[in-house]
């Protein structure tokens, strides 16, 4: 249970790290990227859907 | 600001998920529906976008489903319906008045209609003419929960009343951990697969182009994005839903892998399926079955009850052709899929694939299943050059 | 028209009349034969139908349209529901809840 | 509970805290996103379209050192059409050491520019700004005000910021309304920047109590990482051009004759009736043939209280006053013959030079609704001036800023 709990901590610090760290590259606010500037007009698919 | 369009939403759901896991402590089991109801109300008030419509359009509903199916009793549930779905069908149908010069849609669309009119709908057709009305705080929370607001699942009255009736008690470690993972699941869905997906492969070719390669990698890469982007919104709801204590029905099970358009429906947005097939196709093939002079024609029935179920699942996207042509795609299939299997039953074997290898025919039907569903969401899109 | 309704009435009241003396037991082996017709296999009362996908959106109508056949009477939409049909006793206790 | 915080919320502060060091790090950020070259001052163009295209003109714009001979000149699309008499054409040919900045295009409506002025508040005393009131803004659908998308045009989060950031108390009012704007649109913008979502929470925030809950968190994240967002560097911008830049570009005139507005005025007008011969709407016949036809116009009259757009421009004006701009309106035409309901805008037009006036500034008002009044050369098509229509609006801004006494450049007239 112990080995267990540290296990999933170790691998959870992991996942959430690399998550972190790709949501910093997509959305820094230096990515100029024209989908990370500002833009009008929402489109409503999931409404629609 | 609209659910989960930037991160603040997030804070102030983890705000939410604290202060009502704090009222578990003070406040008895029975009174659950009371607190959610404080914090649903102060989402739509404080964040939402024209709270003052929602409330209204509650009002209206709660109002009409009494009337209708309370003091009128009104036998034919289709009036019922149109009545509650008029505020969503002048909006669709882009409705002018002369004495003010905007379209309709100004005065009455707003973030969250067509959810909430499906939700309408689906209590007014569960509701026996013998049952009282549903308390207030109940219905004002089944419309508007906040995870499932904008984008659902569209959960069932029923299910949604027995998850809050047991609202304290879920909030525990076994509820937390599986809502927190799909939380985070929904998270790289949507934020990092679904957006680099649009970014690289989305976006970099033209959708006006009738270049074969661009056609298919557009149309590949539309539902795949459309996949990842929807299925991710679906886990962040029923992840922050099951730390708040309630169960949000799951919407996605791999679709890639459907065998047929039966099967893909019960893994893609699951929760539509589910409320097309109860609220829309049985009722429909009801009638027709109940009609003696159809009584020989059972393929026939099956058929036209499936191609107007999709075709209206079109149109409900809006009265767009590609909308509409897409539905009538997915109905197409349907009815394809279902003639294919009334004849397997009839002559007993298989008729398209005889005796091949069962692995091969499944990996066949993926394959298949795959495509089609890619060319008709293509269309839905509205990125498609040709439609 | 109201005149042409009336034999229908008295047609429904006896069936009603007929259906309140008619055994349990007997609609339960029709139903268990009704599902053999539309999805070719024998099931015992208790066996899941719907959420075990034996029978679809489809064959559940026919089974209804055909108890509705059965017994004379309509099953009104807020009745039916996937758990409502689940198995041959839930459609039994659905049948009598009308 | 245990296990949730150790094994779940632990390392999610864990890498938040990671990412937090990483992100804000200039030599990770210089790795991964590496620094472009800011454009230095390149001349002004006498006619600009919007910032969004040429951010380093944001700089330049209202520049003080050039306040006493640049007049400004703020409108949509009619600026967008060039010709020989639009202002900032035909003053700086013809009036010594003397500028015109054209600035908007299609859609550059009230509350866009009101927020662009707001964004340079301490630039805007004794500034000379012309606004060309379109009266198309006040009917039908673009009295919803500037949309979203035009509105990022021309305030970039730079502008924004400076708004958020302006915390100078008589400016309050206008803030709160560019706020509550602000947050109106709000919905309508993808990935919002950090002042435009700061703007919308400032003014939720200020709604009551239960607001202030809800926002509070947010925006305190939200301010710090505003205040780091300049340490990354994110906001590098050209710097303003230097005092003499401008003085480099007015063309001198060679020759000194008077302008004889009258003869000039009557020959644009001949010059412009000969365009128009086959119809009696007094519109171009190219344009005619192309667009109108046997389509008619329908002024789609909107009640002041529902006209957002209305707001905006009285906002505008109050704003040009406590400014103290040097500010002054011109109204431009429609079409009476293609509009045929044409009075039913009069009394939103009332409203607004009833707000010029009242606010002690002067107007141009060309709007003829009375088809037997209005001058048919004035506009080319529907609702955009013609050379005879500019020059009127020319000599009124040479009356209006006293530079007619200045000598002329004779080599594009030709009068009679």
């Amino acid at each position: 249970m112990k080995t267990q709990n540290i296990k999933t901590f170790f691998l959870n610090a992991l996942l959430y790290g690399a998550i972190a760290i790709v949501l910093y590259l997509l959305y820094s606010p230096l990515n100029d990227d024209p989908a990370n500037k500002t833009s009008s007009s929402i489109q409503f698919v999931y409404q629609q859907f | 600001m609209l659910p989960f369009s930037s991160y603040e939403f997030f804070i102030i759901m983890a705000i939410f998920i604290a202060a009502i896991a704090a009222c578990k402590f003070f406040i008895a089991d029975k009174n659950y529906k009371y607190v959610l109801l404080f914090f649903n109300a102060l989402f739509l008030v404080t964040v939402y976008p024209k709270p003052l419509h929602f409330f209204l359009l509650i009002a209206y509903s709660y109002f009409f489903t009494w009337l209708i199916s309370d003091v009128l009793k009104v036998q034919k549930k289709i009036i019922g319906i149109l009545v509650l779905l008029l505020p969503m069908l002048l909006v669709k149908f882009d409705i002018r008045f002369d004495f003010y010069p905007f379209e309709m849609n100004n005065l009455l669309s707003f973030a969250g209609l067509s959810y909430a009119s499906f939700r309408i709908v689906g209590y007014y057709m569960d509701k026996s003419p013998n049952d009282r009305m549903t308390d207030i705080p109940t219905y004002f929370n089944f419309l508007s929960f906040t995870p499932t607001l904008l984008i659902g699942p569209i959960d069932k009255f029923a299910r949604f009343r027995t998850s809050q009736n047991t609202g304290f008690s879920s909030i525990n470690e076994a509820n937390f951990i599986p809502g927190w993972n799909a939380l985070v699941k929904g998270i790289i869905f949507k934020y990092a697969i679904a957006e680099l997906i649009s970014r690289y492969w989305l976006n970099v070719f033209d959708p006006s182009s009738r270049e074969a390669l661009h056609m298919l990698n557009n149309m590949y890469a539309y539902y795949i994005y459309l996949f990842f982007d929807f299925a991710g919104y679906s886990w962040m709801a029923l992840g922050i839903g099951k730390m708040m204590g309630m169960q949000v029905p799951v919407n996605f099970t791999n679709p890639f892998l459907a065998v047929n358009p039966q099967d893909f429906w019960r893994r893609f947005h699951i929760s539509l399926g589910d409320w097309l097939k109860e609220y829309f196709f049985t009722p429909l093939y009801m009638f027709f079955t109940r009609k003696k002079s159809l009584k020989k024609y059972p393929l026939t029935r099956q058929n036209i009850s499936l191609l107007l179920t999709f075709t209206l699942m079109g149109c409900w996207n809006g009265f767009k052709l590609n909308y509409i042509l897409s539905g009538f795609l997915f109905g197409l299939y349907s009815a394809v899929h279902n003639t294919y299997v009334a004849e397997c039953k009839k002559k007993g074997k298989d008729v398209v694939f005889g005796n091949m290898n069962p692995a091969a025919v499944k990996f066949i039907s993926i394959f298949i299943m795959f495509n089609l569903v890619a060319v008709a969401m293509y269309i839905f899109s509205g990125r498609c050059p040709l439609v | 028209m109201y005149v042409i309704a009336i034999p229908k009435i008295i047609y429904l009241c006896y069936l009603c009349a007929s259906f309140g003396s008619m055994q349990t037991e007997e609609l339960k082996k029709f139903i268990q034969d009704e599902i053999v017709n539309v999805a070719f296999k024998k099931v015992s009362f208790e066996e899941s139908l719907i959420h075990s996908k034996l029978l679809d959106s489809i064959t559940m109508v026919d089974l209804i349209v055909s108890i509705e056949e059965k017994i004379g009477k309509q099953i009104p939409q807020h009745l039916i529901s996937d758990d409502n049909f689940d198995s041959i006793d839930k459609i039994i206790n659905t049948v009598n809840q009308i | 509970m245990k296990r949730i915080v150790l094994l779940y919320l632990l390392p999610f502060f864990i890498s938040l805290s990671l990412v937090y060091l990483f992100a804000f790090n200039p030599s990770v950020n210089a790795y991964f996103f590496p620094e472009k070259p800011v454009p230095n001052y390149r001349d002004m163009p006498a006619y600009i379209d919007n910032f969004n295209g040429h951010p380093y003109f944001e700089e330049n714009f209202l520049n003080p050192a050039w306040k006493e001979n640049t007049i400004y000149v703020l409108g949509s699309s009619e600026l967008s059409e060039g010709g020989e008499a639009i202002p900032y054409t035909f003053i700086p040919r013809h009036y010594k050491n003397f500028r015109v900045q054209g600035f908007g295009h299609a859609g550059n409506q009230c509350f866009s520019i009101f927020s662009q002025l707001l964004a340079n508040t301490t630039k805007l005393k004794g500034a000379k700004i012309v606004f060309i009131i379109s009266p198309g803004w006040f009917e039908s659908k673009p009295t919803k005000g500037t949309s979203s998308a035009i509105f990022l045009e021309y305030n970039s989060d730079r502008y924004l910021k400076k708004i958020l950031t302006n915390h100078n108390e008589e400016d309050g009012v206008f803030k709160a309304y560019a706020e509550k704007r602000v947050n109106e649109l709000y919905s309508e913008f993808n990935s919002p920047n950090l002042p435009l979502k700061l703007m919308s929470f400032e003014h939720n925030f200020s709604k009551s109590i239960l607001h202030k809950a809800v926002f509070a968190l947010p925006m305190i994240c939200d301010y710090q990482l505003l205040s780091k967002k300049k340490k990354l560097g994110c906001e590098r911008t050209a710097s303003p051009a230097p005092a003499d830049a401008e003085l480099r570009r007015v063309m001198k005139p060679a020759g000194t004759v008077h302008i004889n507005w009258d003869s000039l005025l009557s020959y644009s007008k001949a010059e412009t009736l000969k365009k128009v011969t086959n119809n009696s709407l007094g519109i171009e016949d190219s344009y005619y043939t192309e667009f109108i036809g046997s389509k008619r116009g329908k002024i789609e009259p909107v009640k002041e209280s529902l006209n957002t757009e209305l707001q905006d421009f009285i906002m505008l004006v109050e704003l040009a006053k406590a400014k103290q701009i040097n500010a002054t309106f011109i109204i431009s035409p429609l079409n009476p013959f293609y509009f045929q309901n044409q009075p039913a805008i009069q009394p939103t037009v009332d409203v607004i030079t009833g707000t010029i006036s009242k606010n002690g500034f002067s107007y141009l008002n060309l709007l003829e609704s009375d088809t037997a009044k209005y001058e048919k050369a004035i506009l080319h098509d529907v609702m955009h001036m013609s050379d005879y229509g500019w020059y009127q609006a020319d000599r009124y801004i040479v009356d209006q800023y006293k530079l007619d006494s200045v000598t002329v450049d004779h080599y594009i007239l030709t009068t009679p």
